[in-house]
């Protein structure tokens, strides 16, 4: 999170050097600080996930072995009802200055750890770097698969023990890319491609967009397992708007 | 008559050193032969190509044969198996292609049974040989048209696998023609030239029934419901 | 269709090009093969290296790995694709560039014409196509390293529908497999090309007296290999097509319904996976005589020259290779055993599989047996030509197992099967390529070699050799898959050691080839002039009148044969031998 | 020079021959109860392939020895008899020899491959996929549920592909591991969802390829209980050398309880 803080920030300040003039005509030059928070939750009890059998590879089942039986994170539902790994981005009312702005600072990191994706899914902006890590001495494979209509070219790589990070970015918006390792078929997450401010559920449900002008938006949560929600949202200077979603259990 | 002016089908004495010495080079064959020297590659009756022909020939043979196999194997194998009714102009270019041949013993017929070369070029200038090139191009259009007309039904390459090997099969053979024609082109330039071989010929000649064969072949293999 | 009449006045070739590049000259186009096989064969090698190392050591960095490849080796570190990206190279190369090029294609085209005593091939314009093609090919398949994500991974046997499904199935598998189907096709219409030639010469272009009898074993082995290439290659021209257009076309000739790769559903439907072995396999089996025929032929000829006296049985050895030649075509399932094909054909492929090992034990016999109460000479030619005759029984032994679909339970797809083709087709054939080498080499460049540096590298090639691959039997035995990246089995641990031995053993006989290189460039520039016969040999390419023979071979006058080509151990004015063009007549001619 | 390489011949034959004699890297001890032909077999030959390579390197050796650098007055000699005397030899000793080895081989063949699954044997389906194994139990019904490709999904651990709808299903148990129970015969129906793969387990002898397109099936019977290892012998893709499973040969009681232990995971 704070990564991503000082990114918004930085990006905020860059708005007020460069995209002055674009926001003088709609907000009077107001700052772009503001912000839309709240909370995803998932109503009725949520779906029994399977538990993953490692038993293929030997390293990941001593990972785990003192910790408790690994699931499926298709549905990761926290205290309270919140529900995790969520992505909400703004699909309308942003302005194509916003839009085009690509995010500077430290690339999200999308790591591989006791042969789990973690962060299951990684929203990232339009062209904006990411980077692939392993923290396992097994050998993994990283294996992108965009849908070939949206112009995202496919890629499929190994990262054995000790190699350096896989640095890419997406050149279109894409929600979701699915990710696999063909080495370990159960490890499976999703890069999430959108324009501009973005943000993902923590294990409380929560979430916040960072780095807004005021303005009118159309917010959309997406969630793999329950597709997408909307809603509209004003952000005023200077006071942050919230806006909390609900999915259904199956 | 010596076996180079036999071979060679014109007036024109060929460029070549008539080292006439004919000995068997069969297998096994122990005497000791006489003549001084050697003989050298154009002193050859019949000169390889006529061996050549034949070493194509089983080529494209053993080529067809895989391919019949695969079809076999392939609709053997195969859930999707869609028949597809041949166009009707295959055959009336078999017919064409049939007819080539005819004209191509003919024009052969004419440059080799004449008595003496002399009359043989006063008496001939090839016109069964373009009438046989004719006759190939049609065939290579008429396929062409054949093409046209299944995509017009929407049969493309990778409709079925009938379609498929309908397509490799045909587009394959029409190469060949091709090359034959290519043959025939060359062996009408000799003959202008006046350097045409009787064994040239009979090589060129040879390929072309082979080919024509060979889609006979082909059109029964494409035809039958197995 | 060219004609002799192409070459009938063959006058001497003028202009860069022409001499040295599109030359028409079938010794020209033979160095061209040599040449091309030598690159080729380094190459392999180069990859044969990197693939030990990475066995021996996983995550082992290779410095400098990295320019092989845009993202198969991060940080110098091998990924598993790419390991399998260079075994699929090393066996293509080494199969179809080197082994199938230089002792059929390069010595064929060099020797042939001039053993039979002709002037040059018939057809010498479709010979240099011969040439061209199969190096354009060469070029496509290489330059898969450069393209997209690289060669395609799914070994040189190319079981479909690994290979047939495209870029979904993994790195490589897109345009890497276009272009290795589209490089053997290429290589396949070359081979065709020159098997064309080198038929039509052996049948039309034997000089006056050169009766079929009295051919060289060469000769006989290059005819015998171009007419199985006929069968081969054309077989898998076929093949590879339908490859191509599964990819690019769309169609399903190899990918049968319902595939799913990746959790995507794939498009094609209906085809048959095992039509691709059945094709691969046809050409496959063949394709390793068409390896190690020629290997023969020039073993059983350098053999003959160098214990002085003939083999026992001209008409013996013929008849095997021809029998040879012939049941290759009905022992290609073999390779199938455990594939799901009907265990009743793996039973009608396993025997004649067991009855190929007669013919070629009674070559084994033949050689070993004509050795008794000989004079053999020890030179570097003689020495790869016996060492050849110990790696084939080394190799050879091995198939006793692995014609037997009972045994192919436990050794199929193990490093038995990749010790066992190596000795008796790769390191066999290669032996045979060296031994032609140290022999023809006065011919084909007017000067020797340096004997001792010869010697040496024996020395070191045969020793290194059975290091290598004796080993690969026992962890065989012992279950070793091939074809894995790295040894993740719990079983698989213990025999890490051995693959170390086995790098080290493969890193310094690659090493003594470095003896040979050098001996082969240094001599082909200032190494000591031959004279015209070193080896008082009787076949026709020592009766040319200078060492590389001139544009026409023979000058103006071709060569008359009177004898058969191993007039050895006999009392003539020469001395222990009568040359094949020599008119002196002995009053009992010694057999 | 030629005396030295007699004896580097012989060197390098002896040197090949003493791991196989001495057992140093066997083949791993057969559980199976069809295994014994085979390994007789491979000992069969193993002798009659030894002594092939042996005679024939040492007999090269000699010669090299003994004929080599001999003076140029010493007279040449032919091998007693001829090729005649060698071409018989051939076809008596080696014709014979792999005449046996084809007759005695079709039987231990015969036993794995043309002898039926008995009606009894316990079906257990496998999926071959790149990389993994997967293995379904039918569960108390004994009855497979339906499965459709278009349905397989790693993502959601659906490896089958199982139809949900389908009542036959539900108690369909998948594991990434295979258990079987000692002493029982399994018929085990294989199917590979992309590309070719095989399945083999040195200590069972049993070795079948996956064909994409084709159901196989094989079938064994285990005789001592432990844990084995199944690999992947078909070149598969760039996880070919991680593609493994393993395979854990029960008492009925420790069987029951796996499979309740992997139903509960379900």
């Amino acid at each position: 999170m704070n990564g991503k803080h000082k990114l918004n920030v930085s990006a905020a300040a860059m708005l007020l050097l460069f995209g002055g003039l674009v926001y003088s005509v709609k907000t009077g030059g107001a700052p772009a600080d503001g912000e839309i928070s709240g909370t995803v939750k998932l109503d009725g009890t949520p779906p029994h996930m399977k538990g993953i059998d490692m038993s293929k590879d030997p390293y990941c089942v001593k990972f785990h072995q003192n910790g408790p039986p690994v699931r499926l994170e298709d549905v990761v539902v926290g205290e309270g009802g919140g529900l995790e790994n969520v992505v909400l981005y703004i699909s309308e009312g942003l302005s194509a200055a916003e839009l085009s702005k690509v995010p500077s600072g430290p690339p999200p990191e999308f790591d591989q750890k006791g042969c789990m994706y973690t962060p299951h899914v990684l929203p990232m902006d339009v062209n904006q770097k990411y980077q692939v890590v392993t923290s396992d001495t097994t050998t993994h494979n990283i294996h992108p698969l965009p849908n070939p209509m949206t112009g995202n070219i496919p890629w499929n790589e190994s990262q054995p023990a000790g190699a350096p990070p896989i640095v890419k970015a997406w050149q279109h918006e894409e929600v979701a890319i699915p990710v696999k390792c063909n080495i370990h078929p159960w490890m499976h997450g999703y890069f999430v491609v959108v324009k501009g401010p973005y943000g993902v559920t923590d294990d409380k449900g929560s979430y916040t967009i960072k780095g807004l002008p005021p303005g009118n938006y159309t917010v959309t949560a997406w969630h793999e397992q329950y597709g997408t929600q909307t809603q509209k949202v004003t952000v005023a200077a200077g006071k942050p708007a919230t806006a909390n979603f609900s999915f259904k259990a199956k | 008559m010596a076996p180079i002016l036999d071979d060679l089908l014109t007036v024109k004495p060929p460029d070549v050193p008539d080292k006439t010495a004919d000995i068997d080079n069969g297998g096994g064959n122990e005497q000791i032969p006489v003549a001084p020297t050697g003989r050298r590659l154009a002193d050859y009756s019949p000169p390889p190509s006529s061996t050549a022909i034949w070493v194509v020939i089983a080529a494209i043979t053993m080529t067809f044969a895989a391919l019949t196999s695969a079809l076999i194997i392939r609709q053997a194998s195969s859930v999707d198996w869609r028949h597809l009714t041949l166009p009707r102009i295959l055959y009336a270019n078999t017919l064409v292609l049939i007819l080539s041949s005819i004209t191509l013993t003919i024009a052969r017929h004419r440059l080799t049974s004449s008595r003496s070369a002399g009359e043989r070029q006063a008496g001939h200038r090839g016109q069964w040989l373009y009438a046989t090139l004719f006759l190939g191009l049609l065939f290579v259009g008429g396929q062409w048209v054949a093409w046209m007309q299944l995509r017009a039904q929407g049969l493309y390459l990778a409709t079925n696998p009938n379609s498929s090997f309908f397509y490799v099969l045909t587009v394959a053979h029409a190469l060949h023609i091709l090359g034959g024609l290519c043959g025939l082109a060359y062996v009408i330039r000799k003959l202008n030239r006046g350097v045409l071989r009787k064994s040239t010929l009979d090589a060129a000649a040879r390929y072309w029934h082979f080919v024509d064969l060979l889609w006979i072949y082909l059109l029964m293999l494409l035809w039958v419901k197995i | 269709m060219a004609t002799p009449h192409a070459v009938h006045h063959h006058a001497p070739p003028s202009g860069f090009l022409r001499k040295y590049v599109f030359s028409l000259d079938h010794k020209v186009i033979g160095k061209q093969y040599y040449d091309l096989a030598l690159l080729a064969v380094i190459i392999g090698m180069i990859l044969s290296w990197l693939m030990r190392l990475h066995l021996g050591w996983t995550n082992f960095a290779i410095p400098g790995l990295h320019f092989l490849t845009k993202s198969g080796a991060p940080g110098n570190i091998m990924t598993p694709e790419f390991y399998l990206q260079l075994m699929t190279m090393h066996g293509t190369i080494m199969v179809f560039f080197v082994l199938t090029t230089a002792p059929f294609a390069a010595f064929g085209n060099y020797f042939l014409p001039i053993q039979v005593g002709a002037e040059d091939m018939p057809f010498p314009h479709f010979n240099m196509m011969s040439f061209w093609v199969t190096c354009v090919g060469f070029l496509v398949l290489i330059s898969s390293f450069v393209f997209s994500d690289g060669p395609t991974l799914a070994g040189w046997t190319q079981y479909a529908p690994l290979s047939a499904v495209g870029a979904v199935a993994g790195p490589g598998q897109g345009l890497g497999e276009v272009l290795w189907a589209s490089s053997i096709g290429l290589f396949c219409i070359g081979q065709l090309l020159g098997s064309l030639n080198f038929i039509s010469t052996t049948l039309d272009l034997r000089t006056k007296g050169m009766s079929l009898m009295r051919l060289p074993y060469t000769v006989w082995a290059w005819f015998i290999t171009s007419c199985m290439g006929l069968g081969a290659f054309a077989v898998l021209m076929p093949a590879c097509i339908f490859l191509i257009l599964d990819h690019v076309a769309g169609t399903s000739f190899f990918v049968p319904s319902n595939l799913v790769i990746n959790d995507q559903l794939q498009p094609h439907a209906g085809g048959s996976t095992l039509l691709w072995q059945h094709l691969f396999w046809f050409f496959g089996h063949p394709e390793v005589y068409i390896a190690i025929i020629p290997a023969m032929g020039i073993t059983s000829h350098i053999l003959s020259n160098n214990i002085r006296r003939p083999l026992l049985s001209y008409k013996v050895i013929l008849g095997s290779m021809v029998t040879l030649a012939l049941l290759s075509y009905m022992v290609y399932g073999h390779h199938m055993f455990v594939s799901g094909m009907n265990p009743v054909s793996s039973l009608a492929f396993s025997f004649p599989t067991l009855i190929i090992t007669i013919p070629a034990t009674i070559m084994v016999l033949i050689w070993i047996g004509s050795l008794y109460g000989s004079k053999i000479r020890i030179n570097s030619a003689s020495l790869f030509a016996l060492g050849f005759i110990s790696m084939f029984v080394s190799g050879g032994v091995s198939g006793f197992f692995l014609a037997q679909p009972s045994i192919d339970i436990m050794l199929h797809a193990t490093y038995f099967v990749v010790g066992h083709f190596h000795l008796v087709m790769a390191v066999a054939a290669i032996f045979g390529i060296f031994a032609g080498t140290y022999f023809w080499f006065p011919k084909m460049f007017g000067r020797m070699m340096n004997e001792t540096l010869g010697k040496i590298h024996f020395w070191l090639t045969f020793v290194g050799a059975y290091c290598i691959f004796m080993p690969f039997h026992y962890i065989g035995i012992a279950g070793n898959v091939r074809r894995y990246q790295a040894f993740v089995d719990d079983y698989l641990q213990p025999l890490i050691p051995v693959h170390r031995f086995i790098t080290v053993a493969a890193l310094l006989t690659g090493a003594a080839q470095l003896i040979f290189l050098y001996n082969f460039f240094h001599s082909r520039f200032w190494g000591k002039p031959a004279p015209a016969n070193p080896w008082e040999c009787t076949s026709l390419e020592w009766s040319t009148p200078s060492s590389p023979p001139p544009f026409d071979n023979f000058g103006p006058n071709l060569p008359v044969v009177y004898h058969d080509a191993y007039q050895y151990g006999v009392q003539s004015s020469t001395g222990d031998y009568l040359m094949q063009a020599s008119p002196e007549q002995l009053p009992a001619a010694k057999q | 020079m030629a005396k030295l390489f007699a004896v580097t011949i012989i060197l390098v034959a002896i040197l090949s021959a003493i791991p196989i004699l001495i057992h140093k890297w066997d083949m791993p001890p057969d559980i199976s109860t069809h295994g014994a032909l085979i390994d007789k077999q491979m000992s069969e030959t193993m002798l009659e392939a030894g002594i092939a390579f042996l005679a024939a390197q040492f007999i090269l050796a000699i010669f090299i020895w003994k004929y080599s650098n001999r003076s140029k007055e010493a007279k040449i000699r032919t091998f007693p008899g001829g090729a005649r005397v060698l071409v018989v030899a051939a076809f008596l000793l080696v014709g014979t020899e792999v005449l046996a080895l084809g007759v005695f081989g079709a039987k231990a063949w015969g036993e794995e491959y043309f002898r039926p699954p008995s009606p009894d044997a316990m079906p257990i389906q496998v999926q071959a996929g790149q990389f993994a194994f997967y293995f379904r139990y039918p569960g108390p019904d004994g009855k497979f549920g339906a499965t459709h490709p278009a349905m397989i999904s790693e993502a959601t651990e659906n490896f089958f592909g199982l139809d949900p709808n389908d009542p036959a299903g539900k108690d369909d148990i998948v594991t990434a591991e295979m258990a079987i129970p000692v002493n029982r015969e399994i018929h085990l129906l294989m199917h590979s969802k992309d590309v070719g793969h095989s399945f083999f387990v040195p200590e069972l002898r049993v070795h079948q390829d996956f064909v994409p397109g084709l159901d196989l099936s094989v079938h064994f019977t285990a005789t001592k209980p432990g844990k084995y290892e199944i690999v992947c012998t078909q070149l598969c893709g760039l996880g070919h050398y991680n593609m493994k499973a393993y395979l854990y040969v029960f008492s009925q009681q420790d069987f029951d309880d796996w499979l309740k232990k992997e139903a509960a995971l379900q």
